[in-house]
Formats: structure tokens, C-alpha cells, sequence
């Protein structure tokens, strides 16, 4: 598969059809390759593409659509989501882009095979159903759905909704693991509020403020945030108890609400595990409730629901209707 | 316990649930009502009595052994005023002060006579039994 | 940094009974930008704005605060007086502390405090001001009114005299309305025809009225100045140009049995008809749903009668589209359902009727060619009960919580009218009160009951039933404290009047703002009581507000002295708080315009140069003389590019902070 | 109703009124003298869709006790269609909130004309004893609520 997207990418570059590549590139470890842009051939040797090409690449097409000629960008079924709908938001360049549609078996988390206590992990092969480890202990193996990425169990889509070429795309179309993806959220709605709340105070102690969910988040792509801007008085940098600090992922939610495709990059990349895609899954299973069932990013023109309304819409009364009794 | 007219008036108010202010003194309920004629104080005059604190007078009355808590005025008072609720707030003072002299279900059935309509039954045990 | 003074009004006693005005004055001073602070009795009097000009001028002001009444009173007043002094009038923020503050609390300690917090709000806000400058937008000069009752008439009549085109837009097939309806008319008792029909014929003539009957509007964009409108022309089904108004169509149509809305049911009418004889215009139309024709696709007699040549059963709808500057609505009103009144049996027994009913009934040209009859045996009555009040100043749901206020003295005139032609007929009114303000109104009542002899009972009816032919009233005399049983041969009912139904359909393309009871909301009750808030709508007739033909012909001469003042204006300033993008922010998602109600933002190719960075963007433009400054835009952006002049994040946050501080 | 004044606990609260509705509404409610508590405190804004969740966080984490909305009826919009944004909006911001275990009665939307003075006095009042009940608000100060 990796060597088919190399022969392809190599064409196109050849040929003039695209004057760059987006992909992933080898990182420094066996586990992390990163998102990379190649501009000849030659450079084309670092490209990989495997089960740790979690990234989604749709973001940096942002970036890639104001640079000189077309970019070749390889995305997976649920990145082609978030590039649909930046696409919808005017933030791509569709004409400027070359977009080959990769199948995807799942992405995997490192952690989960670390948390198993495999340690001093050289390299990762897959071998059918299960992982071949490479350890400075020796050879260890792992079953290839116990390492999957919590999205990747709830896998939302495993068509591509906007490309230019399929290759490979018939490997993901077997199923895979289909959780129900708002089984976490529906287990908090049914706490208390004391444990909701603590469940919450616990995740959202340990942000850091570190921006990363929302530098990967492909929603998340204003040219400058809020938090930066002195629009709303919010970024206050000096303060230690600021609006910002307090409340910055449910504002960073409610700005994405409608238009977040729950690619899952937040939870992802956070370095304190917080799973931030809860937050996002609370908005989409309740626009799928209140509003009917919407999936930002499978189309390029409908209305986002927080840009439309019915006439007999639900009242905000239905929170507490709803129960949660305080 | 002795209590002024003032504080019986406000406490038939409280029982009741009536806001005798209501009033815009149409008489409707009096117009509407079946036992009018045995009535020595009319129904819109129980609504006037027990804003004006005048309890003293309704409380001797037979009017509130007359009112057939058919609620014909109730459901008709256009100022949803409820003159019957008034009444009977009245009818249970009285009983009230006069102790536990009420009927019990098992008396019911000897008074009874065929030509009695259900509805009196049902508004007489309402009446007695509280 | 701005230069704040601010001042603190008493309002009489209105506002310093309750708060302490000197300690909002000490406490405004301590605020930061504050330079000065006093009170005064009465701010908004010429004396209280000499006082801000003053202030300004001394020590140069640059943002006013004035803590006084609701903003929707006195804000102009202010910003007037502000810009008399040379500073942009937008520099001026208001702190309730009358209606939000003094009026409404009692203890001085919490309502100061209360007004401290609210002028702090103010303070924080004005300092965040920045001028504004309004831009101007167009008049056209011709106007709308929606209704071609008395009301709708009176005002097209006194616009079009002074000198602008008027359109009337009428649902039914003519104009006239209640009033033509209506036999005599209180307390002169003039035939109604005979003084409405001169001013049908008056708006149909006029050059610049146009009448649209049988139509209806339908859709309403734009802003006061320049509305634009769609109105629908139904299909009459006969050729307005052709129609002679000869009537014979509707003597052949052999479709008779659809219960005629102008004599309100009681008689029929053909499936092509006018609705009276002195429609106008006087053009019948085919009530598509009860003719034969349409239903089955035989007959076509109208047609083969017509000489004229004017029956057209292939008309379509037609939408005519026009730019008005102002609307007026007049839609009227009519009279409640009694469906949920069974006391009275009026949807039982024919001889229970309305009093709209009975004037149809005592009216020559109505079902029973004016003489009084019951409907039931076509029998003159020997005995008449009117009832008062029915529906009307009901708390319950099952009527209004208003009083009709033309029911007191209609009924005495048909009272009166029916012990002047039928003496002999006794006539028994029930009423709560009789409520006669205006004028020569209780000298009319008065002369029913001394002249007339009609018998007036203080007391309501608590059962009508139907006996043997007659009914049988059970009521009360509330003075002589009795029972009154009593027979007699018809019962009218002074049913509560609503406004038209269609109202709130119409109100809510105008945005126009409209109570719980459907009457549209004036401006302000007593000083702009023909003025919608909605700038550019106006109120004419019972739409507004229950009330007799004197009043809505007076109101009605009121809106159009209203639309005129407007129409006379060469442009119009507007509203300069509006929205405002920020194009080194601005992502051009595009979704403001997605929720912009007026079609106010665009989108750009446009090359900005974000702090040395050169490059062409998408972004939002925002057309303000299109923008009404309603602010959704301003939430979708997610990045806070959109924002809204004189109500800004920063304003708005401001003032959250210093009432939450 | 009106409601018993405690000492200890005096709540802050902020109302959000449209200019052409509720604005009026309480300006009716205060010519009708139809008193409720001096906790609340009217932020005037053109309409209920100006309120961006920013401002009612921002009001939550500097103290507020309780944020309530007050808008046109749907379907009465000056504007047409703000208060149909403005209730998706909140409609999600509130569940959000209820979600992140913040007492759902902290934050209400009523909608309320210019002629429902009436209406205005009696929410105020009914939402002062609701915030009243579940006194101060600790839990929305700090949503990342951060553990020391």
C-alpha cells in the first residue's frame, strides 16, 4: 500500500499534475511519523504510510491552497469529512488540490500498547489481525483492534466523501470494530450532576493550556482565535485566574459546535489524555436529537444547524425538562 | 381558639384559595346557580361578605347546607373568582368548629331513597365528610 | 482615555424617593474616566441638558452617562443635547434607574445600590464608545395600507390628499369592512351605509389610491423607507376590466346554499356573488370552492349569461410586487367564537344571536330585508333579552381579558332603535356596568333608558335555554338582589370583538410586535400610540386596540399624518449601530451571512496586508445601509472578525464585568 | 411571589433583554411597578441573538449566579428570525453546561413581549428564588475547575 501511494505520488509529481505532496514522513521513533510536505521524488523515500498515520492532513491544505501550484493530499475516509468541510467554509482550495483517498483499517494509539506494559518498542509491523512488536526485549504480539484509537472503534464513515483517485480504499471496507460512538456520552448524561462534574473537574485540571487540540483541530482553524484577539477582552495573557484559562475548552466546543466532524484529533494529540472529544460528541448527539441527524463535512452546501433553525425548534427549557435534577 | 372576623375571612381565603379582589361583582355565579332561590345569602353576596370581613353572617347561614357544590358557578364566573370553593371553605369552618360530628360512609346507604341523583350523593359526602 | 461625565436624574421624586441620588453620584465620580458627576431634578428638562452642555464644554466631555429613565424614553433627548455640545451624539449611554430600578424596588438601600451597579455598567460601557456616524437611505414615497375597513379607508383617503400614492390591499372581494356591516351607527344613529359608502366611492375614484380587493399580502422585505412587498391578487375568476357589475351571474348561478358571510350565515348566497349591493368594486368574484364549475366541471352559466363576456374561469393568482415607505395596518377585527360559551345556547337555538347578528337583521338590504324577526319561525319578537359582556374582562380562558368597549353603547342603540320601531317588543338589557365615556355617549344611554323604557338590570344571565318555542332566561338583579326567571323570544349577546385572526401572520412579516391578546403594540401607549416600535409601520383601527368608529376614524386621520410626515422626508438617517467586520480577522466562512435576516453581508476577494503579510482573502463586507444591527452575525463568526458598532463584545463584556464586579 | 431575603447570600444576576420585547417588557414591568428583586440586573442588547455564549460564561466566571435570556416570542422577531438562532444557541450551550455538571437552573431563557409586564416581574421573581435555592455558584466560576 505505502509503495502504491509512493509510485503515485512519484507520477504526479512527474507528470506536473501536482508541484508537492502532503503525506507523512518517518519520525524518530517507530511510531510516529508526522505530517510532511515532499516536493520531488527524491524526498519521497522518507514517505509512510501506516497504522500511525493517525494525523489528519485535511488542516494543512489551509496552508497548502495560498502556496504556488497544486498539492497531492493523501487522505483517509473520516479526514475527507473535515476537508469537505472546509471546503463548505471556503477555507480550501478544491481546485489547488489533488486528493487521493487512502484506505484506512484503523488508526492506532501507542499508549494502549505502552499502557499493556510493552516497553523499549523499536518497531510496529502488522501481521492480519495482530501486531508484531519489536523490543529491545524481543518480539511481542499485540491484537491490532486492542491498539486502535478510541475513534477508530466507532469509526464514523468508511467512504470517502471527496476525492480525486481511490487507492486502496477497499482494505477499511471491511468492517472493523462499530461502537457505538456516543457510548461514553451517554454513560455522563446518566451520572448525577456531582459526578458529572467531577468527572470533568478531573479531566479538565490537567490541561496544560498547551494549544494543541486546538492548533491540530481542522474546525478549530480561525486565521487568529478569539483567545488571541483583543475582540472579546479574553486573552488577558497576565492574569492567573483569566477567562481564558477558565473557560477556554467550552468555548473552543461551542465555536466548532456544528462544524466539528469528530475526526477525534483533539483527544489525539492532547499530551494530558483528556478526552476532549467528549465535549464535541455532547454537541453532536444533541444536534442529532434536537435537530435531526446532521454529520458536518458529507456535504459541501447544506446549512450548519447553528446557522438555521425550524419554526418549532425545541425550547432551551428541554435541558431541564430532559432531567438532571439540580 | 378565637379568632377575629379579619382572620377568619383571610383563613376562608387560605382554605378556599379564592381571591375574593377578583370579584368584578357580575353576579353570574348567582345567576347561574340552582339553589338560589333557598338561599338566604346568594353566592356573588359570599364573595362581597368575606372580602368585607363580614364571616360572622356566613357562617350562620343556610345557604351552605344549600349550595349543591354543582361548581355551575365556577365554571362559569368569568373572573375565575370560584364562589362554591368559598362556600365550602364556610361549610367547613362551621363543621370544623362544631367538632367530629360527620357522617361516616356506613350512614350513607340508610339515607339513601331512589329518586336520588348520583350527583347529590357525590356532592353530599363532599359536603359531610370533610 | 475618555473624559466621563455623568448625570444622575431624580425624576421628581420618581427616582430619589427610592434611590439615594447623591451616593450614585459619589460613587460614579470613584469610577476610572469619570471627570464629573452631578444630580439634577429633572435631566431631561431644557434646564438638565443646559446642564450636560455645559458640563461637556467646561471639561471637555468626551462620553455621557446619564442615569434616568428607560433609554427607550429619553436616550434621543440626550444624545440631542450631547451632540448640541459638539460631541458625537453616540457617545451617550443611559442607566435605567427608573423603570429598572427605583420604580420597582422599595428599600433605598438596594435600590442605590442597585443603581450604582447599574451606572458603573454604563460608565464601563461608554468608555468603550467610539462615535458613530448615521448614513441615509431612501424614502419611497408611497404607501401601504393592509385593510379596507372604516379605519383603512380614512387613513388611504387622507394620505392620498396629501399628495402620495396609497395602496390599499383588501382580503374580500370589496372594500368597506365592518362598518358596512353595521345599520345605524352611535350616538347620532346615522345609517351606516349612508356615511360609508361616500368614502368607498371617494378611494375608489381617487387618482392616487389603488385597490387591491380580494388579495392579500404576502410577503414583506426591506426596512421603514423602503419596504418591498408582495401582494397577492386571487384569482376572481371574473375580468375586472370586462364586468359590467350587470348582476346577473349571480341570478342564474344555480349554486345558492353557501351560508353568506356578509349577513354573517344567516342567509345564502350565490357561488359568484358581491358581497352587498354597493361593493366596491362592484365586480363579483367565484368563491371556486362552492361553485359547480370548478368542483364538477359542469355548468358555466355565469359565463354563457354574461354579456359582457367576463367570466374567466382559467384567472390565476397574480403576485404584484411595489416599494413602499410606509405600512399601515388596519386589519380590524371581528367578533370572538362562542363555541365555548354553552350557557348561553347560541349555537343550539336560532334565536340566540349576536349583536353583529341582529344589526345585519335590522338592516333593509340583510336576510330579512330589516324586519325584525326571529330566525327561528320568521315571528316578530314580543320580548327581547340583550346580554352584556359576553366573552369580554373574562380572567378564564374561555374569552378576552379586555373590554370590547363599543358592546355598552351599541346595545343601547339597538335598544333604543327597537322600542323606537317596535314599541311594543320589551327589551331587558343584563349588564356589569354600563361604560359610557365619550362624548354625548351616557346621555344616549340615558335617553334608552328614560325615554325608551328599556329595562336595564345590573346582573348577569347564568342560563339560556330553549322552552316550547321561547327561551327561558335565568339571571339576577343584583340590586333587588332577586332571581330573574323569565321568558322571552330572542337573546342578542354582546359578543367580545378579537382582532382578525390573520394579524399575527401579518405582524410577523412586518416584525411588527403584538400582544397576547393579537393587538398590535404601539410605540408607546399614550405618546406614540399610532406607531408601531417597528419604524415605518403604523397602527389605524381596532388592530391597535378595541374602539368605535369616531376613535378609528381618528386614529386612522393620525397614521396618516404619520406615513405623510414620513413620506415628506427627502431620506432618512439610519440607524448607524451596525455591523462591522474586521478583515485581518475575518475567515470568510461564511457563516454570518447565512444567518443575516436583510441579505446585508457579501463576500470579497480582497488583498489585506495582515501585519506585513500581503495576501488575497475571502472576506465579509457588511452593507450598512441593508444592516439593522440585529448582531446574529456577530455570534456565528467564530473568530469575532463581525462585530456590532455601539454594541460590541467589548462593550457588552464591559458591562458584564462591572454588574458582576 | 416574592422572595425571602436572606443575609448571607445576595445572588448576581444578569439578564439579557432584546431592546424591542423584553427591554420594553421590563420597562412595562417597572411603569406597572411590578416589583422583583434589585439582584437582577438588565443588560440591554438590539436582540436575543447578539448574546454570544461568550458573554454568559464570561458573566458565570466573574461571579454571576445565574444568567437568563429574555427575548421576542418565535415568530415575533424585530429582526424576523434572531430568536431562532438565539434559541438553537442556547439550547446547546445550556445542555453543555448541564453536561459539564453546572446546575441546569443557573441559566433560563424566557421570552417575553413589550406588552407582558406582567410576565417579565414574574420571571424575575421565579428566577431569583430558583438561584435563591441553589445558592452561590462555585461550580461555574472555573469550568476547567481545577484540582491544586
Amino acid at each position: 500500500m505505502q509503495e502504491r501511494l509512493i509510485e503515485r505520488a512519484k507520477e504526479l509529481l512527474s507528470d506536473g499534475t501536482v508541484v508537492r505532496v502532503l503525506g507523512w514522513k518517518q519520525g524518530d521513533l517507530g511510531y510516529n511519523p508526522e505530517p510532511a510536505y515532499f516536493n520531488s521524488p527524491e524526498e519521497l523515500k522518507d514517505f509512510v504510510y501506516d497504522g500511525f498515520c493517525g494525523a489528519n492532513l485535511s488542516k494543512y491544505m489551509i496552508a497548502a491552497g495560498k502556496m504556488e501550484g497544486n498539492t497531492l493530499v493523501f487522505l483517509k475516509p473520516c479526514d475527507t469529512y473535515s476537508f469537505n468541510q472546509l471546503i463548505k467554509e471556503h477555507r480550501v482550495n478544491r481546485e489547488k488540490t489533488y486528493i487521493i483517498g487512502v484506505g484506512c483499517k484503523g488508526t492506532l494509539d501507542i499508549d494502549k500498547i505502552k499502557n499493556a506494559g510493552i516497553k523499549g518498542i523499536e518497531s510496529i509491523s502488522q501481521d492480519g489481525d495482530t501486531l508484531k512488536i519489536q523490543t529491545i526485549y524481543g518480539e511481542k504480539e499485540f491484537p491490532f483492534n486492542d491498539a486502535l484509537l478510541e475513534r477508530c472503534t466507532v469509526c464514523k464513515g468508511k467512504t470517502h466523501q471527496v476525492y480525486d483517485e481511490l487507492i486502496g480504499a477497499e482494505e477499511g471496507e471491511e468492517a472493523g470494530p462499530a461502537g457505538n460512538r456516543f457510548e461514553m456520552v451517554e454513560k455522563l448524561e446518566a451520572m448525577t450532576p456531582e459526578e458529572r462534574f467531577a468527572f470533568w473537574q478531573n479531566e479538565l485540571s490537567k490541561c496544560i493550556r498547551c494549544n494543541a487540540c486546538r492548533n491540530v483541530c481542522p474546525a478549530c482553524s480561525c486565521l487568529k482565535c478569539v483567545f488571541d484577539s483583543n475582540k472579546f477582552d479574553s486573552a488577558q495573557k497576565a492574569n492567573v485566574d483569566t477567562f481564558e484559562e477558565q473557560m477556554f475548552h467550552v468555548i473552543r466546543a461551542f465555536h466548532v459546535a456544528g462544524r466539528c466532524t469528530d475526526c477525534g484529533e483533539c483527544s489525539r494529540v492532547c499530551p494530558q489524555g483528556i478526552p476532549l472529544h467528549l465535549l464535541n460528541r455532547k454537541f453532536i448527539k444533541d444536534i442529532n436529537e434536537f435537530y435531526g441527524p446532521y454529520q458536518a463535512g458529507e456535504d459541501t452546501d447544506s446549512r450548519a444547524p447553528l446557522t438555521d433553525y425550524t419554526f418549532e425548534d425545541v425550547e432551551p427549557g428541554i435541558v431541564t425538562e430532559r432531567g438532571g435534577k439540580h | 381558639m378565637h379568632r377575629t372576623e379579619q382572620e377568619q375571612a383571610e383563613l376562608l381565603k387560605e382554605i378556599s384559595g379564592v381571591d375574593t379582589k377578583k370579584c368584578m361583582k357580575c353576579g353570574k355565579c348567582s345567576a347561574s346557580c340552582p339553589a338560589y332561590e333557598e338561599m338566604d345569602i346568594r353566592p356573588h353576596q359570599f364573595v362581597s361578605y368575606v372580602q368585607n370581613g363580614d364571616v360572622k353572617a356566613l357562617l350562620k347561614s343556610k345557604s351552605i347546607w344549600k349550595c349543591l357544590s354543582c361548581f355551575a358557578c365556577v365554571e362559569r364566573c368569568p373572573r375565575d373568582v370560584k364562589p362554591a370553593k368559598l362556600i365550602e371553605a364556610v361549610r367547613l369552618m362551621v363543621i370544623r368548629e362544631r367538632g367530629g360530628n360527620y357522617l361516616t360512609p356506613d350512614e350513607v346507604p340508610e339515607l339513601l331513597d331512589e329518586e336520588l341523583p348520583q350527583q347529590l350523593l357525590a356532592s353530599a359526602f363532599r359536603k359531610y365528610s370533610k | 482615555m475618555q473624559r466621563i461625565g455623568v448625570f444622575v436624574c431624580h425624576c421628581g421624586t420618581n427616582i430619589a424617593a427610592t434611590v439615594d441620588v447623591a451616593r450614585v453620584v459619589e460613587a460614579a465620580a470613584k469610577e476610572p474616566g469619570v471627570v464629573h458627576a452631578e444630580d439634577y431634578q429633572y435631566m431631561c428638562s431644557e434646564a438638565g441638558q443646559l446642564k450636560i452642555r455645559e458640563a461637556i464644554k467646561e471639561k471637555n466631555l468626551t462620553g455621557i452617562v446619564v442615569c434616568s429613565c428607560s433609554p427607550r424614553m429619553h436616550e434621543n433627548t440626550f444624545r440631542q443635547a450631547a451632540e448640541r455640545a459638539g460631541i458625537n451624539p453616540y457617545m451617550v449611554e443611559i442607566a435605567n434607574i427608573r423603570e429598572h430600578c427605583s420604580w420597582i424596588h422599595k428599600d433605598i438601600e438596594e435600590a442605590t445600590e442597585k443603581a450604582v451597579i447599574l451606572a458603573r455598567a454604563a460608565i464601563a460601557k461608554v468608555t468603550l464608545n467610539a462615535p458613530l456616524q448615521s448614513g441615509t437611505s431612501r424614502v419611497v414615497k408611497r404607501a401601504l395600507v393592509i385593510g379596507g375597513g372604516i379605519a383603512g379607508i380614512q387613513t388611504a383617503l387622507d394620505i392620498a390628499d396629501a399628495g402620495y400614492e396609497v395602496d390599499i390591499v383588501e382580503k374580500t372581494p370589496s372594500i368597506g369592512g365592518r362598518m358596512s356591516q353595521l345599520d345605524k351607527t352611535f350616538p347620532t344613529l346615522d345609517c351606516s351605509a349612508c356615511i360609508l359608502t361616500p368614502k368607498m366611492v371617494e378611494a375608489a375614484a381617487h387618482d392616487k389610491i389603488t385597490i387591491y380587493t380580494y388579495s392579500e399580502v404576502e410577503k414583506v422585505s426591506g426596512f421603514v423607507g423602503d419596504f418591498q412587498v408582495d401582494i397577492r391578487k386571487k384569482a376572481r375568476s371574473v375580468d375586472m376590466s370586462k364586468c359590467t357589475g350587470c348582476g346577473v351571474c349571480q341570478e342564474k348561478c344555480p349554486s345558492k346554499k353557501t351560508p353568506n358571510e356578509f349577513n354573517r350565515g344567516l342567509n345564502t348566497r350565490s357561488a359568484i356573488y358581491t358581497p352587498f349591493a354597493q361593493a366596491i368594486p362592484n365586480v363579483p368574484v367565484i368563491d371556486r370552492e362552492n361553485c359547480i364549475k370548478f368542483k364538477t366541471g359542469k355548468c358555466g352559466v355565469c359565463s354563457k349569461v354574461c354579456q359582457a363576456g367576463a367570466i374567466d374561469y382559467e384567472q390565476k393568482d397574480e403576485i404584484v410586487t411595489q416599494n413602499y415607505g410606509a405600512i399601515v395596518v388596519a386589519t380590524g377585527f371581528d367578533t370572538i367564537k362562542l363555541d365555548k360559551f354553552d350557557e348561553y345556547s347560541y349555537s343550539t337555538s336560532p334565536d340566540v344571536i349576536t349583536s353583529l347578528e341582529l344589526e345585519r337583521i335590522m338592516n333593509a338590504a340583510g336576510p330579512t330585508k330589516g324586519h325584525l324577526e326571529r330566525m327561528s319561525d320568521h315571528k316578530p319578537p314580543k320580548s327581547m333579552v340583550f346580554i352584556q359582556c359576553v366573552g369580554s374582562r373574562c380572567a378564564d380562558k374561555r374569552g378576552k381579558s379586555y373590554c370590547s368597549k363599543i358592546c355598552c353603547m351599541y346595545t343601547a342603540k339597538h335598544a333604543m332603535l327597537i322600542r323606537d320601531k317596535y314599541p311594543d317588543v320589551e327589551v331587558t338589557v343584563f349588564y356589569i356596568d354600563v361604560r359610557t365615556p365619550g362624548k354625548n355617549f351616557d346621555e344616549f344611554y340615558r335617553r334608552a333608558v328614560e325615554e325608551y323604557g328599556v329595562n336595564y338590570i345590573k346582573g348577569q344571565v347564568g342560563k339560556v335555554a330553549e322552552k316550547g318555542g321561547k327561551l327561558l332566561v335565568q339571571g339576577v338583579d343584583l340590586i333587588d338582589n332577586k332571581r330573574i326567571l323569565m321568558e322571552t323570544d330572542m337573546v342578542v349577546l354582546a359578543t367580545a370583538i378579537e382582532p382578525n385572526p390573520d394579524v399575527r401572520k401579518i405582524a410577523t412579516m412586518l416584525t411588527a410586535s403584538i400582544d397576547t391578546n393579537n393587538f398590535l403594540t404601539e410605540s408607546h401607549a399614550k405618546l406614540r400610540p399610532v406607531e408601531s416600535p417597528t419604524a415605518g409601520i403604523f397602527l389605524s383601527g381596532v388592530c391597535q386596540g378595541p374602539k368605535d368608529i369616531p376613535e378609528t376614524v381618528a386614529q386612522a386621520g393620525a397614521a396618516a399624518v404619520k406615513v405623510v410626515g414620513l413620506l415628506a422626508k427627502d431620506h432618512l438617517v439610519t440607524n448607524p449601530c451596525t455591523a462591522k467586520s474586521d478583515e485581518l480577522l475575518c475567515n470568510g466562512c461564511s457563516s454570518c451571512e447565512k444567518v443575516c435576516p436583510y441579505g446585508a453581508i457579501s463576500y470579497e476577494e480582497k488583498e489585506v496586508n495582515d501585519h506585513g503579510i500581503r495576501e488575497t482573502r475571502r472576506v465579509a463586507v457588511v452593507n450598512s445601509a441593508l444592516c439593522q444591527g440585529c448582531g446574529a452575525c456577530t455570534v456565528a463568526c467564530p473568530s469575532g472578525a463581525m462585530d456590532l458598532q455601539g454594541f460590541s463584545n467589548r462593550q457588552i463584556l464591559a458591562e458584564v464585568d462591572a454588574i458582576c464586579r | 411571589m416574592q422572595v425571602e431575603k436572606t443575609q448571607e447570600f445576595r445572588p448576581k444576576i444578569v439578564a439579557f433583554c432584546c431592546n424591542w420585547c423584553s427591554y420594553a417588557g421590563a420597562d412595562l414591568a417597572g411603569s406597572s411597578r411590578l416589583a422583583y428583586p434589585a439582584d437582577v440586573k438588565i443588560i440591554r442588547v438590539p436582540c436575543s441573538c447578539r448574546v454570544n455564549p461568550m458573554f454568559i460564561l464570561r458573566a458565570f466566571q466573574r461571579g454571576a449566579d445565574g444568567v437568563i435570556l429574555c427575548g421576542c416570542h418565535p415568530g415575533d422577531c424585530h429582526y424576523t428570525t434572531g430568536n431562532y438562532y438565539a434559541r438553537r444557541r442556547m439550547t446547546l450551550l445550556f445542555s453543555m453546561l448541564d453536561y459539564l455538571g453546572v446546575e441546569n437552573g443557573r441559566t433560563r431563557v424566557e421570552w417575553v413581549s413589550a406588552a407582558e409586564g406582567v410576565k417579565f416581574s414574574t420571571t424575575m421573581n421565579e428566577f431569583v428564588a430558583k438561584i435563591h435555592s441553589l445558592g452561590e455558584n462555585v461550580r461555574l466560576g472555573d469550568l476547567r475547575c481545577k484540582k491544586d
